[in-house]
C-alpha cells in the first residue's frame, strides 16, 4: 500500500512545493520520495499486500511487483541526477519533475496490477506524461515531432490494447486476473475471444516495449526527444512495460503463451535482426542507442516468451543491468552533445578518452555490458535469457540471438572506437562534469557483475 | 422488433457518419459527422440498457471532447478545404490494410463467437446510475482515485505545453 | 586456494596500476609478473609433491540454478599454461621496459588484466567460467590494440579482430549450453559425463561449435584473416600477448573441453578439423613465403605453427597432446623472441621490410647470433624447444593419419624456407647505407633475447620437467588415451 | 670404459662454448690449438672406447637423462656404444682432428678464424651425437645439428650472397630429406612403439617383425632422409653448391663425415631395410643413378672443388649401391676409406687453392708439382686411392662393392664398373691438369706459388698414409689369406651390428673381379694421361660443349633448372597467387562480404523507417493483422 | 448459448459493428494526413471498444464493463487534452497540421 501512496503523492508534493515557492527542495523531495519507495519495497518484501483489499482487489504488491518497483525506483533515483544539469530553467523543471513522478506512479501500477482496468490505467498514467516529456523541448522541431509521433501511435496502440481487454472481458466476464485464470482453467481450453483478445493485448504491449513490427516509433521518438527523456523512456518506461507484460503472460495469459510461443519467437527474432542490422548504419549516436534499445527489447521479449518456465528474477536482472548501462550511455551522450553544441553524431564522441577519461571509461563499460561481453553483467543477463530460450528448445532463435549480438558488437564498438580515436583538431572542448554520476553508474555496473548474479541466489524470491 | 430496426438504423448511421468523417475534406464537417456517430453509439447504449452511460457519453464526447476539437479547428483556422498530398499507392494501401483488418477482426471474432460461460439471467438494472455508482465507489475505488493522478498529469502536461516560456 | 590467488594477483595489481598512475606502472607490473611466476613455481612444487587437494583447488557454488560454479583446479596441464602465461607476461613486461608510450599505467594494467583473465581460463574447471575468462581476455587486448596500435587502419583492424573472435566464441557458448542441458551443471566433470553420453551426431555438432570458436582464435584456415593484420597493427607487447598466450586458450580449450567432452564426435568428425589444420599449415607457410614485411611473415608463420599444434592435439593421443602442451610453451617463448626482434628492427630501421635490410650481421653480430638461435628454435631444430613440441605433434598426428602428417609436416621444409630466406636477406650479405648504422643492442634488449634463447635451448634439451608435469594430467583427463 | 663415451662429444662442445663465449681475446694459435686439442682428446677417448669394442664387449647404452616422455613414447639422451658407432667415432675424430689442424694453417689469415674453429667444433659435436645416439630421435639431433653447422659453414663468408644462397639451399634440401626421416620415424613408432635402436635392433628385434609393406614405406621414408643428407638423386643438388664454403669444411663435412650420415643411418637400420626388397631396390637404383650422374658431371667440371664434389656424389652413390645390395658393412668400409682419401683430396685441393691465392679453376693451373711437392705427392696418392688401384684403400672397398654387385645384379655390376672407369679418368684428368705441364695462370699467381705450411702438410701426409693402408681393414678373402692377414676384419667386427649377407663368391671369381677392376682403373688412368698429359689438352670452354651427352653433363643434367621450374617457381607463384588473390579476394573477401552484406541490408532496411506516421501506423496495423492471422 | 441481446440481434452483430467502426477508425488513421482528423479517428476506435464493452456488459449482466467505459472516457479526455496541446504546439512551430511535414526523424 505504501508504494502506491508514495508514488502517487510524489507528483502532487512536487506540484505543491512549486506552488509554495519551495523549488529548491523539490529535488531533495524527489530523491527522498524515491528512496522511501525503494525502502518500502524492501520493508514489504514477502507480504503480498493488497492495497484497499476490501474495496476490490486492484493491485497486489507481491514480490514480483516489489522487485520491479524497487528497480524502477532505483533507476529513477539515478535518472533524476541525470536531469539535474539538463532541466536548466527552474520554472519548467518542477513541471517536468512532476510529470516524471506521475509517470513513475503509472509504472508502479503497471507492475503491480491484478486487474485489467488497472493495467489500462497504468499504461495511460505511465504514457501520457511521457508524451508530454517527449515533446518537452517546445522550441525544437524534432522534439515536437517525437512527441506527436509517440503520442499518436501510442494512442492507436492503446486502442488495440483496449480492444484486447474488452474481448477478454467478453470471453470471461471479468477484469480480475485471478477470476479470469480460474475461468480459463475451469473451462480447460481457451475461448476464441480470449485468444483474439490476447493477441491484441500482445500487440499493445509490443508497441510499448517496441519490438518489431511495432517498434517503428522508437528510433524516431528516442532520437527526437531530449536526451534525458530518451533515457527515461529507454529505462523506466521499458522496465514498467516489461514488468506489466511479464506479469500478464506468466499468469493469466500463460496458456496463450504456451500455444503461441512461436509468435513470440518470431517477433523476437525479427526485432533482433531488424534493430541490429539497421543500427549498423546509424551515424547519430542517439538513434544508434535507440536501435540498441529496440534490440534489447527483443532479448527481453525472449525472456517474456519463457515466462511460464523462467523465473522473473532473470528478467529483473536484465532490466536492471540494461537500464543502468543505458543510463550511463545516455548521460554521457547528453554531456557530450551539450559540449559539442548539440552534435549527437558518433563523431561527437571522438577523443572522449582524453577529454573526460572517467566518462569514456564508464561508457565503455556500459557499452560492453550492453553488448554482452563476459563477465560484465550484460553478459549474465543475456546468458540467462539465452539459456532459458535454449531450454525451451528454440535453437534457431538462440542462433539468431548470438549472430545478432555480433552485429550489435559492431556498432557498440563504433562508438567505443570513436571515443578512443584521438582528435585531429585540438579545438574541441573538454567535456566536464558528471564525474560522480559516472563513477556511481560504473560502480553499479561492476557491482552488478560480481554480486548481482549472486544476489539472484541470495534473495528469497 | 422495433429495437431490431433501431439497431440496424443506428448501426448504419454510425458507420456512414464515420465514413463521412474520414472522407470529408472539411474538418468541421468531419467533426460534425463524428458527433453523429457518437450520438448513434449513444443510441446503442440505450438499446443495451446503459442509460446512464449513454448520457455521460453524449456529455463527455459530444459535449466536451468534440467541442474541444471544434475549438481547436476554429482557433487554428483549419476550416478550409485542404488538399492532402498523398500518393495513390498510399491511398490504396491504406484502404486495403484497413479492409483486411476489418475482415480479419470480424473473421477472428466470428470464428471465436461462442462465449462458453453461461451467465445468470441478464440484469436489466445494470445500467442504472445507482448500480454504477456502487461499483465505482466500492470495487473500482482505487482506479477512480488513480484516474485523478492521470488527470493531474494530463493537466500539468497540457499547461506545460501551452504556456509561454517566461524567459 | 592458490589458483584463486594466481588470478587475483594480476587482476588486483591491474587495478592498483590504474589507480597509482604512470610513474609506478612499470616496476609494479614487473614485480607482479615476477610474483606470479614465483607463485606458479610454488604451485608446481606443491603439485609435484603430490598435493592436488585444497591448496590447488577452490570450489564454490555460484549461480546454482543455472549451473555455474566457481571452481578452480590446478592440474599439470593448467600449471604448464600458468607457467607460460607468467613467463611470457614477465618477458613482455620486461621487453617493453625501455620503450616509452602514453599512459603506461593503463597499458600495464590492461596487460595484467589480460594475464589474469587468461590464468583464469587456464585454471577453471567450470565450462562457463572458461567461456567468461576466454571472452574477457579480449577486452584488454582490444584496448591495447586500439589505443597503442599503429597504422591508419587500426580501428578497422581492431574491429574486425574483435568481432571475428567474438563471433567465433559465441559458437562455443551454444555448444556449452547444449551440453549443459544434459549435464545440468557447467562443472567440467559433469559436462564430460553428459557429453560422452550424447549420441555421436550430437557430439559432432557440439564439437563443431567448439571447433569454430577455437579455430577463429587459433586461427585455422580459412578463419584466420583477422590475424596477420592484427598482429601487424598491435603494439609489440600486444602482439606478444596475442600470439604468445592468447591463442593458447583455444588450443588449451581443445584439450580441456573438446577432447574429454565429445570423444566420439572427435573420432567421427575430427578428420575434417585436422584436415583444415593441415591445410592451414601449408597455406599459411605459403603466405609467409610471399610476405615482404617481417611482422606479417611472422604472423603467418604463427598460423602455420599453431595449425600443426591444433592438428596434433586433435589427433587425441598422448603424444599429440603432450606435444601440444610442450609446443604451446615453446611457441609462446619463441613468439616473444621473434616479435621482440621485430621491435628491435623497427626501433632502429623504422620499418620491417625484409628486402630493405641486409648485412646487419656484419654490423651487429651478437644480435644476429641471438636472432639466429631464435629462428632455429622456430624452425624446430632439435635441441630447441620447438623440436620437442613439433616432433611429438607429428608423432601423435601420424597415429591418426599418415597422409595428413605428411601434409602438415611440410612445415618442416616450408618453415625453413621462409625463416631462412628472410633471415638471410635481413641479416646477411653486405651492409647497406641504412643498416650500416645499426645500433648495438642495449643491455636490456640483450637480456631479453638471451633469456629467450636460453629458455628455448634449455627446454629443448631438458623438457622432461614440463612433460612430466603434464603427463599424468593428460592421462587423468583422457583415460582412454595412451 | 664405455661410460667414457659421454666425454667424446663433450670435449668439442666445451671447445665450442668456450670459444664462443670467452674466445674474444685469445690469439689465433691458442684458439686453433684449443679446438684441435678437444678433438684430439675425443679421438683418444674414442680409441679407448674402440678398443673395448674390438675386444668384444657387448654393445652398451650410456644413459644420461630422460629427454622426451609422452604416453608410451619415451626417448632418452643416451649413447649407444657398439662396433658401428665406435668405428665411426674413430674416423670422425681422427679425420676431424687432422682437418682442425689443417684449418689452423688454412684459415689463419681469415678474420673469422675463431668463429670458424668454433663452428668446426660444434660440427664435430653434432656428428658425434649423430653416431652415438641410441635412438632415431637422438640421432636426429645430430642429424639436424650437422645440417645446421653445414649451413653455418657453407655460408661462412656471409657477405657474399652466393654463399648464403648455397647454404640456404643445403639446409632446405636437407630439410626435405629430414621430413622424410621424421615421417619415417613416426611410422616406425606407430608400428613398433619405440624408436630406440636397442629395442628395434639390438636386444629387441621389433624392426624385423614389421609387415612387408610397412617396412617398405618406412624404409623409403628413412631413405629419403638419407638422400638429403648424403646427396642422392634427386636431392643431390646442394652438395656441389656447398663447395662455396671454406675448403676444410668441404673436406670434413661434405666429403668425410656428414654426407656419410645417410649411410650410417641405413646401415644402422639394416635389419629394417633387409626386410624390404622394394626399399633396397629403391636404394640401389638411386645409388647407381647418383654414381653415374656424379661421375659424368665430374668429367666436365673445371672447378677443382666441384670435380671433387661430384666425385663425392658419385662415391656416395656407390656406397648406397652397396647398401641396396645388402652389403652394409661394405658400405661402411667404403665410407671409411673414402673419408681418408676424399679428405686428403680436398685438403690437397685446399692447399692448391691456398697456394694459388684463391684460384679454383684448373684451366688456370698446371705444373704445380714443382712448386708444391708435398701437396703433389699426397694428392697423387689420394687420386690413385680413389681410382681404385691396388693396394690403395679405395681399391679394396670399391672392389667389395663391385663384387657385391656382381653377385646380386649384373646390370648394376656393369654400371658400377663404368663408374669406376670414369672415376679413374676424371680424377686423373684433375690431377694432370693441376700438377702437370705448364703453369697456365697469371704471372702474379706464379710468383706467389708456394708450398703450404707444415700445419697443413702434416695432415696431408697422415691422410696419405691412411689412404694407402686404410684398405687393410677389409682385405678381401683372396688377398687376405695369401698375405696371412685378417681378411674381412671389418665384416667380422661389425657382425651382429649390421645385417650380413654371407658371401659365397668363389675365390677365383674374386680374384678375377679384382683384376678386372684394376684393369679398368688403369685404363681410365691411361686415357686421362693420354689426353691431358701427353696431348696437353685443356678442359673445354663452356662454349665448346657440343655433344649431347656432354651438354647434359656439363649442365649438371639441368637438375637445378628443373627444380627451379617445377618446384621453386610453382611454389613461389602459388604463394603469390594465395597472397594476391586467394587471401584478400576469396577468404577475406567472404569475411568482409558478410560485413558489407549486413551493412547493405541495414542501408536498405532503414529506408523502411521512413519517418512517416501513416507508414508506421500501417505497419503497426499490418502487424496486428499478422498476429490475428496466426491464430 | 447464443443469447439475443435484442430481437434477432446477438453479440456477434455488436462485435461486427465494433470491428467495423474500429477498422474505419484505423482507416482514417492510415488514410488521412491531417493530424486533427487522424486524432478523431483514434477517438472513434476507442468508441468502438466502448460499444463492445457495453454489449458484453449486457451479456454478463455486470456493471464492471460499464465502469470500465467510464475509465476509457477519462483516459480519452486526458489524451485529448494532451494531444491537442501537442498539436497546438506543433502548429505554432510549423504552421500546419499536415503530418507529412513531420519527417525530420527517419531512417
Amino acid at each position: 500500500m505504501k508504494e502506491i501512496l508514495i508514488s502517487s503523492l510524489l507528483g502532487i508534493v512536487i506540484l505543491t512545493a512549486d506552488i509554495l515557492k519551495l523549488r529548491k527542495v523539490v529535488f531533495a523531495v524527489v530523491l527522498l520520495g524515491l528512496a522511501a519507495l525503494a525502502g518500502s519495497c524492501i520493508m514489504d518484501w514477502g507480504h503480498n499486500e493488497i492495497p484497499f483489499a476490501e474495496k476490490g482487489k486492484m493491485l497486489i504488491f507481491d514480490n514480483f511487483a516489489l522487485a520491479f518497483t524497487f528497480v524502477i525506483s532505483v533507476v529513477s533515483f539515478l535518472w533524476f541526477f541525470m536531469t539535474k544539469e539538463s532541466f536548466s530553467s527552474n520554472t519548467t523543471r518542477t513541471d517536468l519533475y512532476a510529470l516524471a513522478a506521475f509517470s513513475i506512479c503509472g509504472a508502479v501500477v503497471m507492475v503491480s496490477y491484478s486487474n485489467l482496468v488497472m493495467l489500462f490505467l497504468g499504461v495511460e498514467i505511465l504514457s501520457i506524461p511521457v508524451y508530454v516529456l517527449a515533446a518537452s523541448d517546445k522550441k525544437s522541431f524534432v522534439s515536437n515531432e517525437a512527441g506527436f509521433k509517440y503520442f499518436f501511435l501510442g494512442a492507436v496502440a492503446s486502442a488495440f490494447l483496449l480492444f484486447g481487454i474488452a474481448l477478454i472481458y467478453g470471453a470471461c466476464g471479468s477484469f480480475d486476473l485471478n477470476i479470469i485464470t480460474e475461468k480459463i482453467t475451469a473451462v480447460g481450453s481457451m475461448p476464441g475471444l480470449f485468444i483474439v483478445g490476447s493477441m491484441l493485448i500482445l500487440a499493445g504491449f509490443a508497441f510499448k516495449i517496441s519490438v518489431a513490427p511495432f517498434h517503428m516509433w522508437a528510433p524516431d521518438v528516442y532520437q527526437g526527444s531530449p536526451t534525458v527523456i530518451t533515457a527515461f523512456m529507454a529505462t523506466i518506461v521499458k522496465a514498467a512495460a516489461f514488468g506489466g507484460m511479464f506479469r500478464l503472460f506468466s499468469t493469466t495469459l500463460s496458456p496463450m503463451l504456451a500455444q503461441y510461443a512461436l509468435v513470440f519467437a518470431l517477433m523476437t527474432g525479427l526485432t533482433l535482426i531488424v534493430a541490429n542490422v539497421i543500427a549498423t548504419r546509424q551515424t547519430n549516436s542517439k538513434r544508434l542507442l535507440a536501435y540498441s534499445s529496440v534490440s534489447h527489447a527483443g532479448f527481453m521479449l525472449g525472456a517474456v516468451m519463457m515466462a511460464s518456465s523462467m523465473h522473473y528474477k532473470y528478467l529483473i536482472y536484465y532490466v536492471f543491468t540494461y537500464s543502468i548501462a543505458s543510463l550511463t550511455a545516455f548521460t554521457a551522450l547528453n554531456h557530450v552533445s551539450v559540449f559539442q553544441g548539440g552534435d549527437e553524431s558518433t563523431d561527437a564522441f571522438k577523443g572522449l578518452v582524453k577529454r573526460n577519461p572517467v566518462m569514456a571509461g564508464a561508457v565503455t563499460v556500459s557499452l560492453l555490458s550492453m553488448a554482452g561481453i563476459p563477465p560484465l553483467s550484460g553478459f549474465m543477463a543475456k546468458y540467462f535469457v539465452i539459456s532459458n530460450v535454449l531450454n525451451g528448445g528454440h535453437i534457431w532463435l538462440v542462433i539468431i540471438m548470438i549472430l545478432t549480438s555480433v552485429v550489435a558488437m559492431y556498432y557498440y564498438l563504433k562508438l567505443i572506437i570513436a571515443m578512443f580515436t584521438p582528435l585531429e583538431n585540438a579545438g574541441r572542448i573538454a567535456v566536464s562534469g558528471a564525474q560522480k554520476m559516472m563513477y556511481v553508474l560504473m560502480t553499479i555496473l561492476l557491482v552488478a557483475l560480481f554480486f548481482g548474479a549472486s544476489a539472484l541466489e541470495v534473495v528469497k524470491w | 422488433m422495433l429495437t431490431n430496426y433501431a439497431f440496424w438504423f443506428l448501426s448504419f448511421l454510425a458507420v456512414f457518419s464515420a465514413l463521412g468523417m474520414i472522407f470529408s475534406r472539411n474538418p468541421v464537417f468531419s467533426v460534425l459527422s463524428l458527433i453523429v456517430t457518437f450520438f448513434s453509439i449513444a443510441g446503442h447504449y440505450f438499446l443495451l440498457n446503459a442509460q446512464f452511460l449513454a448520457a455521460v457519453h453524449i456529455i463527455v464526447y459530444a459535449g466536451a471532447i468534440m467541442v474541444l476539437f471544434l475549438y481547436v479547428i476554429m482557433m487554428l483556422n483549419l476550416n478550409t478545404l485542404e488538399e492532402e498530398k498523398k500518393s495513390l499507392f498510399a491511398k490504396i494501401s491504406a484502404v486495403a490494410t484497413a479492409g483486411i483488418l476489418m475482415l480479419v477482426m470480424v473473421g477472428a471474432m466470428v470464428k471465436a463467437d461462442e462465449i462458453t460461460v453461461v451467465q445468470q439471467a441478464s440484469n436489466i438494472d445494470v445500467g442504472l446510475t445507482k448500480n454504477l455508482g456502487m461499483a465505482l465507489y466500492n470495487d473500482f475505488l482505487l482506479p477512480f482515485e488513480l484516474s485523478s493522478v492521470l488527470f493531474l498529469g494530463a493537466m500539468v502536461g497540457s499547461v506545460y505545453l501551452s504556456k509561454k516560456e517566461l524567459a | 586456494m592458490l589458483a584463486l590467488l594466481l588470478i587475483a594477483i594480476p587482476v588486483l595489481m591491474a587495478g592498483a596500476s590504474f589507480l597509482l598512475g604512470p610513474k609506478l606502472a612499470k616496476p609494479l607490473a614487473f614485480i607482479t609478473g615476477i610474483a606470479e611466476l614465483l607463485l606458479t613455481l610454488v604451485c608446481i612444487w606443491i603439485f609435484q609433491k603430490g598435493d592436488t587437494g585444497h591448496l590447488l583447488q577452490f570450489n564454490k557454488q555460484w549461480i546454482g540454478p543455472l549451473g555455474m560454479t566457481f571452481n578452480f583446479a590446478l592440474d599439470g596441464i593448467s600449471l604448464v599454461m600458468c607457467l607460460l602465461t607468467a613467463l611470457v607476461s614477465v618477458l613482455v613486461i620486461y621487453s617493453s621496459y625501455n620503450r616509452s608510450f602514453r599512459n603506461p599505467h593503463v597499458f600495464y594494467g590492461l596487460l595484467l588484466l589480460m594475464a589474469g583473465s587468461m590464468i583464469g581460463a587456464f585454471t577453471t574447471s567450470d565450462g562457463m567460467m572458461f567461456y567468461i575468462f576466454y571472452e574477457f581476455a579480449l577486452i584488454p587486448i582490444y584496448f591495447i590494440c586500439l589505443i597503442w596500435g599503429r597504422g591508419e587502419q587500426k580501428s578497422q583492424v581492431t574491429l574486425k579482430f574483435f568481432l571475428y573472435t567474438l563471433f567465433g566464441s559465441l559458437f562455443m557458448l551454444v555448444s556449452l549450453l547444449y551440453v549443459y542441458r544434459f549435464a545440468g551443471s557447467f562443472e567440467l566433470s559433469k559436462m564430460y559425463a553428459a557429453g560422452q553420453a550424447m549420441s555421436t551426431a550430437e557430439q559432432g555438432l557440439v564439437f563443431a561449435g567448439f571447433f569454430i570458436a577455437f579455430a577463429v582464435k587459433i586461427p585455422v584456415f580459412p578463419l584466420h584473416t583477422w590475424q596477420p593484420a592484427t598482429y601487424d597493427m598491435a603494439p609489440t607487447a600486444g602482439t606478444m600477448m596475442l600470439g604468445g598466450i592468447m591463442l593458447k586458450m583455444a588450443t588449451y580449450g581443445i584439450i580441456r573441453l573438446i577432447l574429454p567432452m565429445v570423444p566420439d564426435g572427435v573420432s567421427e568428425y575430427g578428420h575434417w578439423a585436422i584436415a583444415l589444420c593441415a591445410i592451414s599449415v601449408v597455406y599459411a607457410s605459403m603466405m609467409a613465403i610471399t610476405q615482404k614485411r617481417y611482422k606479417l611473415l611472422l604472423a603467418y608463420s604463427s598460423v602455420a605453427h599453431v595449425g600443426l599444434l591444433a592438428a596434433g592435439i586433435l589427433s587425441n593421443n598422448a603424444q599429440g597432446i603432450q606435444g601440444g602442451v610442450m609446443e604451446m610453451l615453446s611457441h609462446g617463448i619463441l613468439t616473444v623472441g621473434l616479435f621482440f626482434v621485430v621491435d628491435i628492427l623497427e626501433s632502429r630501421m623504422g620499418h620491417d621490410n625484409i628486402d630493405k635490410m641486409g648485412g646487419i650481421r656484419e654490423v651487429n653480430p651478437l644480435f644476429a647470433f641471438l636472432f639466429f638461435a631464435i629462428v632455429m628454435g622456430s624452425v624446430a631444430l632439435p635441441a630447441t624447444s620447438g623440436f620437442v613440441g613439433e616432433f611429438l605433434l607429428l608423432l601423435g598426428l601420424n597415429q591418426y593419419s599418415p597422409i595428413l602428417t605428411a601434409v602438415a609436416g611440410l612445415t618442416v621444409v616450408l618453415g625453413a624456407v621462409y625463416m631462412l630466406r628472410s633471415f638471410q636477406s635481413m641479416m646477411l650479405g653486405a651492409a647497406n647505407a641504412a643498416t650500416a648504422t645499426f645500433a648495438a643492442l642495449t643491455k636490456h634488449e640483450k637480456t631479453v633475447l638471451i633469456i629467450v634463447v636460453v629458455l628455448v635451448i634449455v627446454l629443448g634439451v631438458y623438457p622432461s620437467p614440463i612433460l612430466e608435469l603434464s603427463n599424468t594430467s593428460v592421462e587423468n583427463l583422457l583415460p582412454g588415451v595412451h | 670404459m664405455e661410460q667414457l663415451a659421454i666425454l667424446i662429444p663433450l670435449f668439442p662442445l666445451v671447445g665450442f662454448l668456450y670459444i664462443t663465449f670467452f674466445g674474444k681475446g685469445f690469439s689465433k694459435n691458442f684458439i686453433g690449438g684449443l679446438t684441435s686439442a678437444t678433438i684430439l682428446l675425443s679421438f683418444i677417448t674414442s680409441v679407448l672406447v674402440f678398443t673395448t669394442q674390438m675386444s668384444g664387449a657387448h654393445p652398451t647404452i650410456v644413459k644420461m637423462f630422460n629427454w622426451i616422455h609422452a604416453g608410451n613414447f619415451s626417448v632418452d639422451i643416451a649413447f649407444l656404444v657398439d662396433p658401428l658407432s665406435s668405428i665411426y667415432l674413430l674416423f670422425i675424430t681422427g679425420v676431424g682432428f687432422l682437418i682442425h689442424l689443417y684449418s689452423i694453417g688454412y684459415m689463419h689469415e681469415d678474420e673469422g678464424f675463431s668463429r670458424f674453429m668454433s663452428y668446426l667444433n660444434l660440427f664435430v659435436f653434432f656428428m658425434l651425437i649423430l653416431v652415438l645416439g641410441d635412438s632415431y630421435v637422438t640421432m636426429f639431433v645430430g642429424w639436424e645439428g650437422v645440417g645446421l653447422c653445414s649451413f653455418l659453414l657453407i655460408g661462412f663468408w656471409y657477405k657474399d650472397m652466393k654463399n648464403n644462397d648455397a647454404a640456404k639451399k643445403a639446409f632446405i634440401i636437407n630439410r626435405i630429406g629430414d621430413l622424410g626421416l621424421i615421417l619415417g620415424m613416426c611410422m616406425l613408432f606407430s608400428y613398433t612403439n619405440s624408436l630406440s635402436f636397442n629395442d628395434l635392433f639390438i636386444t629387441g628385434d621389433e624392426a624385423s617383425g614389421l609387415p612387408d609393406s610397412a617396412a617398405t614405406t618406412i624404409g623409403i621414408l628413412l631413405f629419403i632422409g638419407a638422400m638429403g643428407k648424403s646427396a642422392q638423386i634427386p636431392l643431390h643438388t646442394w652438395l656441389p653448391d656447398a663447395m662455396a664454403g671454406p675448403t676444410p669444411v668441404s673436406a670434413l663435412i661434405h666429403a668425410a663425415t656428414m654426407v656419410t650420415a645417410g649411410i650410417y643411418m641405413v646401415a644402422r637400420s639394416s635389419a629394417l631395410f633387409s626386410a624390404s626388397e622394394t626399399a633396397s631396390m629403391v636404394i640401389t637404383i638411386a645409388g647407381i643413378a647418383t654414381a653415374l650422374l656424379g661421375a659424368t658431371i665430374a668429367l666436365t667440371q673445371n672447378d677443382i672443388k666441384k670435380v671433387l664434389a661430384y666425385s663425392t656424389v658419385s662415391q656416395l652413390g656407390l656406397m648406397f649401391v652397396a647398401l641396396g645390395m645388402g652389403a652394409y658393412s661394405t658400405a661402411v668400409f667404403h665410407v671409411i676409406t673414402h673419408a681418408f682419401f676424399k679428405a686428403l683430396l680436398f685438403l690437397g685441393s685446399g692447399s692448391v687453392i691456398h697456394g694459388m691465392g684463391g684460384e679454383q679453376d684448373i684451366r688456370r693451373m698446371g705444373g704445380l708439382k714443382k712448386y708444391m711437392p708435398i701437396t703433389h705427392i699426397t694428392f697423387l696418392i689420394g687420386t690413385i686411392a680413389i681410382a681404385g688401384v691396388f693396394p690403395f684403400a679405395g681399391f679394396f672397398s670399391k672392389d667389395q662393392i663391385i663384387a657385391a654387385a656382381f653377385e646380386h645384379n649384373k646390370v648394376v655390376f656393369v654400371l658400377s664398373l663404368i663408374v669406376s672407369a670414369l672415376t679413374a679418368f676424371y680424377m686423373f684428368r684433375l690431377y694432370f691438369l693441376t700438377f702437370h705441364n705448364k703453369f697456365r695462370g697469371t704471372h702474379d699467381q706464379e710468383h706467389h706459388l708456394h708450398e703450404s705450411p707444415k700445419v697443413m702438410t702434416i695432415p696431408l701426409i697422415i691422410l696419405a698414409v691412411l689412404s694407402v693402408v686404410g684398405g687393410f681393414i677389409g682385405l678381401p678373402h683372396a688377398v687376405g689369406t695369401s698375405m696371412g692377414m685378417h681378411w674381412h676384419w671389418l665384416d667380422h667386427y661389425l657382425h651382429g651390428t649390421v645385417e650380413m649377407t654371407s658371401s659365397d663368391i668363389h675365390l677365383n671369381a674374386e680374384l678375377m673381379l679384382m683384376a678386372l677392376a684394376t684393369v679398368i682403373a688403369l685404363g681410365g688412368i691411361y686415357f686421362a694421361w693420354n689426353k691431358y698429359k701427353k696431348k696437353g689438352e685443356l678442359a673445354l670452354e663452356d662454349k665448346d660443349v657440343k655433344e649431347s651427352m656432354h651438354v647434359l653433363a656439363a649442365n649438371k643434367y639441368w637438375f637445378d633448372e628443373l627444380y627451379e621450374s617445377i618446384i621453386r617457381k610453382p611454389v613461389d607463384s602459388l604463394s603469390k597467387f594465395f597472397g594476391k588473390t586467394v587471401e584478400p579476394k576469396i577468404i577475406d573477401g567472404l569475411v568482409e562480404g558478410t560485413g558489407s552484406l549486413v551493412q547493405n541490408a541495414g542501408e536498405k532496411l532503414r529506408l523502411v523507417q521512413s519517418g512517416k506516421i501513416f507508414a508506421y501506423a500501417t505497419i503497426t496495423v499490418i502487424g496486428v493483422i499478422i498476429l490475428l492471422l496466426m491464430i | 448459448m447464443e443469447q439475443e441481446l435484442l430481437h434477432g440481434i446477438n453479440i456477434n452483430h455488436y462485435l461486427g459493428l465494433a470491428a467495423a467502426l474500429f477498422s474505419i477508425g484505423a482507416l482514417g488513421v492510415l488514410f488521412r494526413r491531417n493530424a486533427i482528423i487522424m486524432f478523431m479517428c483514434v477517438e472513434l476506435m476507442l468508441n468502438a471498444v466502448n460499444l463492445t464493452l457495453v454489449a458484453f456488459s449486457k451479456i454478463w449482466g455486470q456493471t464492471d464493463a460499464q465502469v470500465f467505459v467510464f475509465f476509457i472516457m477519462v483516459v480519452a479526455a486526458a489524451e485529448v487534452a494532451v494531444g491537442l496541446s501537442i498539436l497546438m504546439m506543433l502548429y505554432r512551430n510549423m504552421h500546419t497540421t499536415d503530418t507529412n511535414v513531420l519527417n525530420l526523424l527517419k531512417n
